[in-house]
């Protein structure tokens, strides 16, 4: 059932390393390349894409605060609209490196702080007017602004100055060095709209799609731009978006032929997707992580033991095979995943030992007694793991009263507000943006309110490392750091599960999110 | 000699009544509530295994010995999910129902009782109560307090008290207006007295069977509640949570989502039949 | 009569009003207890306080609440409801995408549930206490007694997925034929049926046996009328009451409370409209979506009030 | 010729709460000729109904005919088919029922209802059958006959109904009518007039009719030949006169006897003028329901202007039709129904209107006594409980004390002192109205109000609670007011008698004074129809008695106005619709209210 996902990853794996080496040594990358790596993908598969047709899209997650505005775009829905209608300065392709998308050349100088970029010349907006730097510079900007309310405006903070240094050129300063630029202008935030754009109730975008029709919670309709800059790109005539937030509806849907693409499949409706004859399951292995949080900063969790403790009661193998049906690979309390170039292989694996967690939860003192822990529908699977875990802290007279709280409202009543809660964490692009935004001392979602310096001042001199070599090796010192002492408890790295029409092709993992990274619309064609 | 061969349903309807206060029907519904009330009681002791314990490796097994209804989407024994269960849905839904009626019932009497002003502004409160949806309440109350067995009896409750006090209301106005209550009104005795001892005693009948019809409602209504994410906390579950979180199943025709949804509906039926099936002299003219 | 019926009507729209006004309070005052705003409802897990205290500035959440509710209720005597919080949207635009496909759903449930229902509920109360009787009751009863959810479910694992009789989904935009109707309907209105043909016939059961039981029905009896004459002709004309009441709540519980099914076939309906709101905290789209319920409610009880008093002459005069 | 009817040995069994059979009809036989008029007489629990009914092969929920045959022209009803039975129902048979109003649909025009029998079993057609019904209409002299069958029941009076009850079953000119109290719930003034159409009706007609009544004053003008019934046996058949002239048997005679009640001698207390201040005094109540306005007068005025005096140990009977006001007035003492203007003062002390603001010691000197005893005793409690509540209440009695009271208390009413642990369910109807007396009694009141005590209860019964209430005044010396829409037992019990119409004092003197013409024309029209106990009486009647009417209640506009005016055989147009009515104090010793003099009074009731 997997097996597409497995050969592809081999493939990935060969291919990757090299890639990023190229946008390192920093020469940039030309978009003849890119092209490249697209046909190369497709012939890896030896099939020949196929224009026209139409499919429909379901995808988990629907609420009328969804939008067409980079900024305010929250969740993977929005992305894959964003996707289809926009283009960011960059993209993460299937070989988890980044490549040029608008941008023709992207050349950094100054030992990365001040980065010079030059956008492709044939690229038109929907209303027909041609991209220019104008745009992009205020696509940018306008995250700096508090008023716009954008998701992406801590990213931004680095940035002192964004300058239009030609009709086609932008001038990037940063206040420190940062090779990772790239990487961060590929996130969906950083996509280019159109200069002064204010009113998202439709998109106008680079993107292979045109929006026809979008409603908030309600669908979306994408019709090919057959005006796009990738030349006899997109394949599909038209896409329509929509929510099903029920798993069990959402795979109804495709099992009964309403729709040909689905996401967020459960690991239990697996079975269903794989023994019907003409769907496919799409796996993408990734970092992706559901975890719980110990916090530091309060009792229990300021007692090291009880952490140890815990992260020895975990049967990973269990959690994989129970709650993931085993589309979870094992994780070691860190959050970089072996998908990762920089996975660190030689970190030993924290075993399940109901021996060594009883003797820190003896030296720790909190035997015998009772502690909460917070877990609801918007983490996905924590109550599974939880009552894995409330099973075997049982048996070393570790007692754990789950409490389990509605989806809306978790991220702030309870999130990193808790002693012990779940979290669900996406894959980051990068381990930079993973540590930055997840494990650095003053990170926003510092979540298990870890203070190690050491780890701080690693990340300053990873990100102004250009040797990838180099800063690999930093980034393993920072993993097992990570492992030993931070809060987080990371027991397995999730799998996103799409499922599809077998007819549908041209579906990639690209290992920082389902559906391509949200990306799907421009790559699949229907094959009849 | 003829004898009553002629009678149309329409003119003879009612069957001879047995000396046995109930009929069959009432009798088989009274026994499938007296099977399933005790076992809410005695369910977590005799369940088989620890139903909270992963047993099983495969999901959705079939039933077996081990696992007499199968095992549920993680492993666990079914039986005795539901044997535990019962507590949680007949026991959140005979307390609540039973503050619906306590708050609906005394405030429709008072109403009742009262008339004028009172009945006026109690009326409308209720009225406008009635008219908002429930799920909305529902969703409003476990948002602010969490999922609790205490704020899943209080939802239940709230969404049941405005139709209580209609009905008792309705119920007590006729009681109200027979002389005797007038006679006790002459003698000067308080509104207290009149609602204790004139009127409660003589809607005793319709309002129990509107206690099981309510009760009835309220487990359908807590199954209905685990859909918007109110329920017991786990490992427990009630049995409107173990449709929910095992719906998966249903398409394997798992037991895991069958049997916990034929409980509910045995229970439903019972209560049905029971109450459908009491003395014609305790049912309430008054629909739900 | 007509004067009767304009000072009916006018305490009706005033005592309309009351109720609404007092449901707007109320639901303004649940909502602001509730934990969380709509500013950190829309950030969820990406949420930084500079983030939220941003987007609570923008949409003067800074205000004190009597203020924003006072605001909220001055734009709405001018006829506009406002914007949603979330996404900005007028509130009449995102209201006007779901509440004709939930007056669609109601309606076409009512087409198909209501005859079926007074039939079966005539009928047994024709032939009260006999085989029929009891076996359409205990039907009726064991169909409202299993969870909606699973009667859903398993109409889609039928008759979408096995058979492929119906789309598992029930939503199309623009015009449709009678026969896509039926089409996209067909497995939402087996399911809300389940629960309303349960509910009307029983109502339409106990009404008509009452009348049954009535002096003037004995007198057409003594009149030599026969069973299906004076069952049409006598009983129903005036258990028409009671039966429009149930009738009325049922429809109202179909427009607001028929979440699970919009759910399941992933229906653009007002339920989850509602249900959405209430969970990113956007008051003045919840407060638009309980007050259309609201004035549904009230509407259809009038209506049936209404259709009980043209049933009966005594109150018609 | 064969008889019409022929009952052979019928049996009928109803099914009681246990499920138990009891026979209700035990072996009656009889026979109904053509062209005869026959009367089922009996209390209430005699069969007299249930046999009606078997006369047309139907039988209400829980009963059945468990033996014997009904032969109907020939045929034997009880082995016909269900099919076969609504064939003869409506076409040959026809039935009047009893509970008029309800006995029409109301979703239906009247008309439409009327004709409907002859629909069914198509014997003309519908615009025949109009034709029919109101030609029907008219001969029963209802108003308005061209239209009033497009009205629905509840706009036409409960004598009109009756009457249309009566077309309806004429319409198909069936072979036999069953009349089923046609006439019990109507006040005497209309009933009189409704009786007076039935019996041309018939007459004209020759019909064949069975008349069940429990009146014999009402059979005695209908009826050929009389059944007595009781305890669903016969007790005696015989022509009408010998009935009434002769009976035979002990229990037609003790029914005889009760139909006259006793008069009793007036009481001292009457006599004896002293200075005390009467126990009541009610001066200018005025009371009602909707907003009242700044003269004290409610939108809806039950009573207008009412004033009276009881003294102590003497009784005061108030009569009226329904309508009158009566139980209003009961209710204004008691303080249940506060009243809008006026006082009621209680030994010379005025009592505060509403009841919940009286002490408990006024509350405790005016006990009220209702109607329907059924309604009046809480079901759930117990007789010993219910008479312990008042001892409880007023005196502070509890535990044995309470309980010897409550058997003195039901010892003074002649009851058991078992009753106590009974309740109201397994008591009968006369018992329930003696605890319902007894709970007056317990609270050692000064003036009993006693609203229509007697009106539910069978004739012999009736005359035993008359009989109870005098020896308890003389007794106890409790004073009454003595509410009552049958002039009989007012006659039997009151000293001074107070004749309310529309919520307004017509007349207003001592019992005596009532018998003595001149009256006021209502009480004039009051006595006058009561029916009396002799053959002929009806016939005998004049033809001037002023009808009935549709009686339309006017707005309240003009206040004091004569309410009777509409009715009035002698009202003078233009004065007695415009002026206020004087109180004229006739030579008798009574007041009235009317226009006309006592002189003039005289000469227009001198026939």
């Amino acid at each position: 059932m997997s097996d597409v996902g497995f050969g592809v990853e081999a493939l990935r794996r060969g291919m990757s390393r090299r890639e990023l080496t190229n946008l390192l040594i920093g020469s940039g990358m030309s978009a003849a390349a890119a092209g490249t790596f697209a046909i190369s993908a497709s012939i890896a598969h030896a099939q020949t894409p196929r224009r026209g047709g139409r499919i429909k899209v379901a995808h988990s997650q629907s609420s009328t605060a969804e939008t067409l505005d980079p900024a305010r775009a929250m969740n993977s829905s929005d992305n894959v609209r964003l996707f289809m209608f926009y283009n960011g300065l960059t993209r993460f392709n299937e070989e988890l490196s980044t490549e040029l998308d608008l941008a023709e050349e992207i050349t950094p100088s100054q030992r990365a702080t001040i980065w010079n970029i030059k956008l492709r010349r044939d690229v038109r907006f929907h209303d027909g007017t041609p991209l220019t730097s104008a745009d992009v510079v205020y696509s940018l900007r306008r995250h700096k602004d508090p008023a716009v309310g954008s998701g992406g405006r801590s990213l931004v903070t680095a940035i002192e100055e964004i300058t239009a240094t030609g009709p086609r050129e932008v001038r990037i300063i940063l206040s420190g060095p940062n090779y990772e630029l790239p990487a961060i202008l590929s996130i969906w935030h950083f996509l280019v709209v159109k200069d002064g754009a204010t009113d998202f109730r439709t998109a106008n975008g680079t993107g292979p799609y045109e929006c026809q029709e979008f409603q908030p919670g309600g669908r979306t309709i994408a019709m090919r731009n057959s005006e796009y800059f990738r030349p006899g790109k997109p394949y599909l005539d038209e896409i329509e978006f929509f929510g099903i937030t029920d798993e069990s509806a959402r795979v109804n849907a495709l099992l009964a032929g309403n729709v040909q693409l689905i996401n967020s499949v459960s690991q239990r409706s697996a079975r269903r997707i794989v023994t019907a004859p003409n769907l496919s399951l799409f796996e993408t292995k990734c970092g992706a992580y559901q975890d719980l949080v110990i916090r530091l900063d309060q009792a229990p969790g300021s007692n090291p033991d009880f952490v140890l403790a815990v992260k020895h009661l975990f049967n990973r193998e269990q959690i994989a095979r129970a709650v993931y049906r085993n589309f979870a690979t094992v994780a070691n309390d860190q959050p970089i995943g072996p998908t990762s170039p920089f996975y660190d292989p030689g970190l030993p694996q924290r075993p399940f030992d109901l021996d060594k967690a009883a003797f820190h939860l003896q030296r720790s003192g909190f035997g015998n007694q009772t502690f909460p822990i917070v877990i609801s529908p918007a983490a996905r699977n924590s109550e599974e793991i939880a009552l894995l875990l409330q099973q075997s802290g049982r048996e070393i007279g570790l007692n754990f009263q789950l409490q389990r709280v509605p989806a809306e409202g978790y991220w702030w009543n309870y999130y990193m507000k808790r002693p012990i809660f779940f979290s669900s964490v996406p894959p980051k692009a990068t381990p930079d943006i993973a540590f930055t935004t997840f494990f650095q001392s003053r990170a926003p979602w510092n979540e298990s309110a870890w203070r190690n310096e050491r780890f701080d001042a690693l990340l300053l001199e990873a990100r102004a490392e250009a040797d990838t070599g180099k800063r690999g090796q930093v980034y393993r010192e920072m993993q097992s750091l990570i492992h030993d002492g931070s809060g987080v408890c990371i027991p397995v790295f999730a799998s996103y599960l799409d499922a599809h029409d077998s007819d549908l092709k041209g579906l990639l993992p690209i290992a920082v999110g389902g559906m391509m990274a949200d990306s799907f619309a421009e790559h699949v064609w229907l094959d009849q | 000699m003829s004898v009553d061969h002629n009678n149309t349903a329409i003119e003879a309807p009612a069957q001879p009544r047995r000396r046995l206060p109930l009929s069959l029907g009432g009798m088989v519904g009274a026994t499938i509530v007296a099977f399933w009330v005790v076992v809410a009681i005695i369910g977590p002791y005799i369940a088989p295994h620890d139903a909270g314990a992963l047993l099983d490796d495969d999901l959705f097994g079939h039933m077996r010995w081990k696992f007499p209804l199968g095992s549920d989407y993680l492993g666990r024994d079914v039986l005795s999910r539901i044997l535990v269960g019962a507590r949680y849905s007949i026991g959140v839904a005979t307390v609540a129902t039973f503050l619906a009626v306590l708050m609906g019932g005394s405030l429709g009497m008072l109403a009742a009782v009262s008339r004028g002003p009172v009945d006026m502004t109690l009326s409308r409160l209720f009225d406008a109560l009635i008219s908002i949806p429930s799920k909305m309440s529902a969703l409003v109350l476990i948002a602010a307090l969490g999922s609790s067995i205490p704020v899943l009896i209080a939802t239940v409750a709230g969404i049941f008290t405005p139709g209580v006090f209609r009905i008792w209301r309705g119920l007590a106005i006729n009681v109200n207006a027979l002389d005797f209550v007038e006679v006790a009104r002459a003698r000067g005795e308080s509104t207290a007295y009149l609602i204790r001892e004139e009127i409660l005693p003589n809607i005793s009948g319709p309002v129990l069977t509107d206690f099981g019809l309510r009760f009835m409602f309220a487990v359908l209504l807590l199954s209905s509640l685990s859909f918007v994410g109110l329920g017991v906390q786990p490992p427990d579950a009630d049995w409107g949570s173990l449709v929910r979180e095992n719906i998966d199943g249903l398409a394997d025709g798992a037991p895991a989502v069958i049997m916990p949804a034929i409980a509910i509906a045995t229970l439903t039926v019972g209560v049905n039949l029971l109450v459908d099936n009491l003395p014609r002299r305790w049912s309430s003219t008054v629909e739900h | 009569m007509n004067a009767l019926l304009v000072r009916l009507l006018v305490s009706r729209i005033a005592i309309a009003i009351l109720t609404l006004l007092f449901v707007s309070v109320a639901v303004f005052l649940g909502t602001e207890m509730l934990p969380g705003d709509v500013a950190q409802a829309v950030y969820g897990q990406n949420a930084t306080p500079d983030a939220v205290e941003g987007l609570r500035r923008a949409l003067h959440l800074d205000q004190p609440a009597y203020l924003r509710y006072l605001l909220w209720l001055g734009r709405l005597l001018t006829g506009d409801p406002g914007n949603s919080l979330v996404n900005n949207l007028p509130i009449a635009e995102l209201v006007a995408t779901r509440l004709p496909n939930s007056l669609m759903l109601a309606s076409v449930t009512i087409v198909v549930c209501v005859p079926m229902s007074l039939i079966l509920g005539i009928s047994s109360a024709i032939w009260q206490d006999s085989l029929y009787d009891r076996t359409v009751s205990l039907a009726t009863m064991s169909l409202v007694s299993v969870p909606e959810l699973v009667i859903a479910t398993l109409a889609v694992i039928m008759f979408a997925v096995n058979l492929r009789w119906f789309p598992a989904l029930s939503y199309s935009a623009g015009l449709l034929s009678l026969n896509q109707i039926f089409q996209l309907f067909a497995l939402p209105v087996f399911t809300l049926s389940c629960v309303l043909i349960a509910q009307i016939m029983r109502t339409t059961r106990a009404a008509v046996i009452d009348c049954l039981r009535s002096s003037y029905v004995e007198t057409a009896v003594l009149k030599g009328a026969r069973p299906m004459r004076i069952v049409l002709n006598h009983a129903v004309p005036n258990a028409i009451g009671p039966i429009a009441n149930a009738v009325a709540l049922s429809v109202s519980h179909l427009l607001g409370g028929a979440v699970i099914v919009e759910t399941i076939f992933n229906f653009p309906g007002l339920g989850r409209l509602l249900v959405d709101a209430v969970a990113t905290r956007d008051m003045p789209l919840i407060q638009a979506c309980v007050i259309i319920y609201c004035a549904a409610y009230l509407f259809l009880v009038a209506l049936a009030d209404i259709a009980g008093m043209l049933s009966n002459p005594r109150l018609r005069h | 010729m064969a008889p019409l009817v022929k009952v052979d040995r019928l049996c009928v069994t109803a099914r009681d709460e246990r499920g138990n059979n009891r026979a209700i009809v035990k072996d009656v036989s009889f026979e109904v000729q053509r062209g005869e008029v026959v009367a089922l007489i009996g209390e209430s629990g005699s069969g007299k109904t249930t046999i009606a009914l078997s006369l047309m092969g139907h039988t209400r929920s829980g009963i059945k005919i468990a033996g014997g045959s009904i032969t109907f022209d020939g045929q034997s009803l009880l082995d016909m088919r269900s099919r076969d039975l609504s064939i003869v129902r409506g076409r040959d048979i026809a039935y009047v029922p009893q509970c008029a109003a309800a006995s029409f649909n109301p979703a239906h025009p009247l008309l439409r209802q009327v004709i409907e029998s002859s629909q069914i079993h198509r014997v003309m057609s519908a615009a025949e059958a109009e034709a029919k019904a109101i030609a029907l209409f008219r001969e029963l002299a209802l108003p308005n006959p061209d239209h009033i069958g497009q009205r629905y029941s509840h706009q036409v009076s409960g004598g009109q109904i009756q009457r249309l009850l009566a077309a309806m079953a004429l319409v198909t000119d069936p072979k036999l009518v069953i009349f089923d109290e046609p006439t019990t719930a109507l006040d005497v003034t209309t009933q009189i007039e409704v009786l007076r159409v039935f019996k041309t009706a018939i007459k004209k007609r020759g019909t064949t009719a069975v008349y069940v009544s429990h009146d014999l004053a009402v059979v005695a003008q209908m009826a050929d030949r009389i059944i007595v019934l009781r305890d669903g046996i016969i007790r005696e058949v015989a022509s009408t006169g010998r009935i009434l002239t002769q009976p035979r048997n002990d229990y037609t005679k003790i029914l005889l006897a009760a139909a006259k009640p006793r008069v009793r001698a007036a009481t001292n207390g009457i006599r004896k003028e002293t200075s005390v201040p009467p126990v009541l005094k009610v001066m200018n109540v005025v009371a009602g329901h909707g907003a009242v306005d700044e003269r004290g007068i409610p939108a809806v005025p039950l009573l207008r202007d009412v004033g009276f005096s009881i003294k102590a140990g003497s009784t005061l009977g108030v009569i009226g039709e329904s309508g009158s006001g009566k139980s209003t007035l009961a209710r204004v003492i008691a303080g249940l129904l506060p009243a809008t203007r006026g006082e009621v003062l209680l030994n010379g002390t005025k009592l505060p209107r509403n009841a919940a603001h009286r002490t408990r010691d006024q509350l405790r000197r005016i006990q009220i006594v209702f109607q329907i005893a059924d309604t009046a005793l809480n079901p759930a409690r117990s007789i010993g409980r219910i008479l312990g509540r008042p001892l409880e209440f007023y005196n502070g009695l509890v535990g044995d004390k309470r309980r010897r009271c409550v058997a003195e208390l039901l010892d003074m009413v002649h009851l058991p002192a078992a009753v106590a642990d009974l309740f109201p369910s397994e008591l009968s109807g006369g018992q329930k109205q003696r605890v319902n007396l007894a709970r007056a009694l317990a609270a050692e009141p000064s003036l009993i109000l006693c609203d229509e005590v007697t009106s539910g209860l069978d004739t012999v019964v009736r005359a035993a609670i008359l009989d109870l209430l005098a020896k308890l005044q003389r007794d106890l010396g409790v004073a009454y007011l003595f509410i009552s829409h049958d002039l009989s037992t007012v006659k039997a019990v009151c000293d001074e008698v107070m004749v309310l119409y529309a919520g307004q004092r017509m007349e207003y003197g001592s019992r005596g004074a009532l018998h003595q013409r001149p009256r006021h024309p209502y009480s004039d029209l009051l006595i006058s129809s009561v029916p009396e106990l002799r053959q002929g009486w009806l016939d005998g009647i004049s033809e001037m008695m002023p009808k009935e009417t549709s009686a339309a209640i006017a707005g309240v506009a003009g206040g004091e106005t004569c309410r009777f005016f509409e009715r009035c055989a002698v009202r003078i147009q233009g004065r007695c619709d415009v002026e206020g009515i004087p109180v004229r104090l006739l030579s008798k010793g009574a007041e009235i209210r009317c226009q006309r003099t006592e002189q003039e009074l005289i000469e227009l009731f001198t026939p």
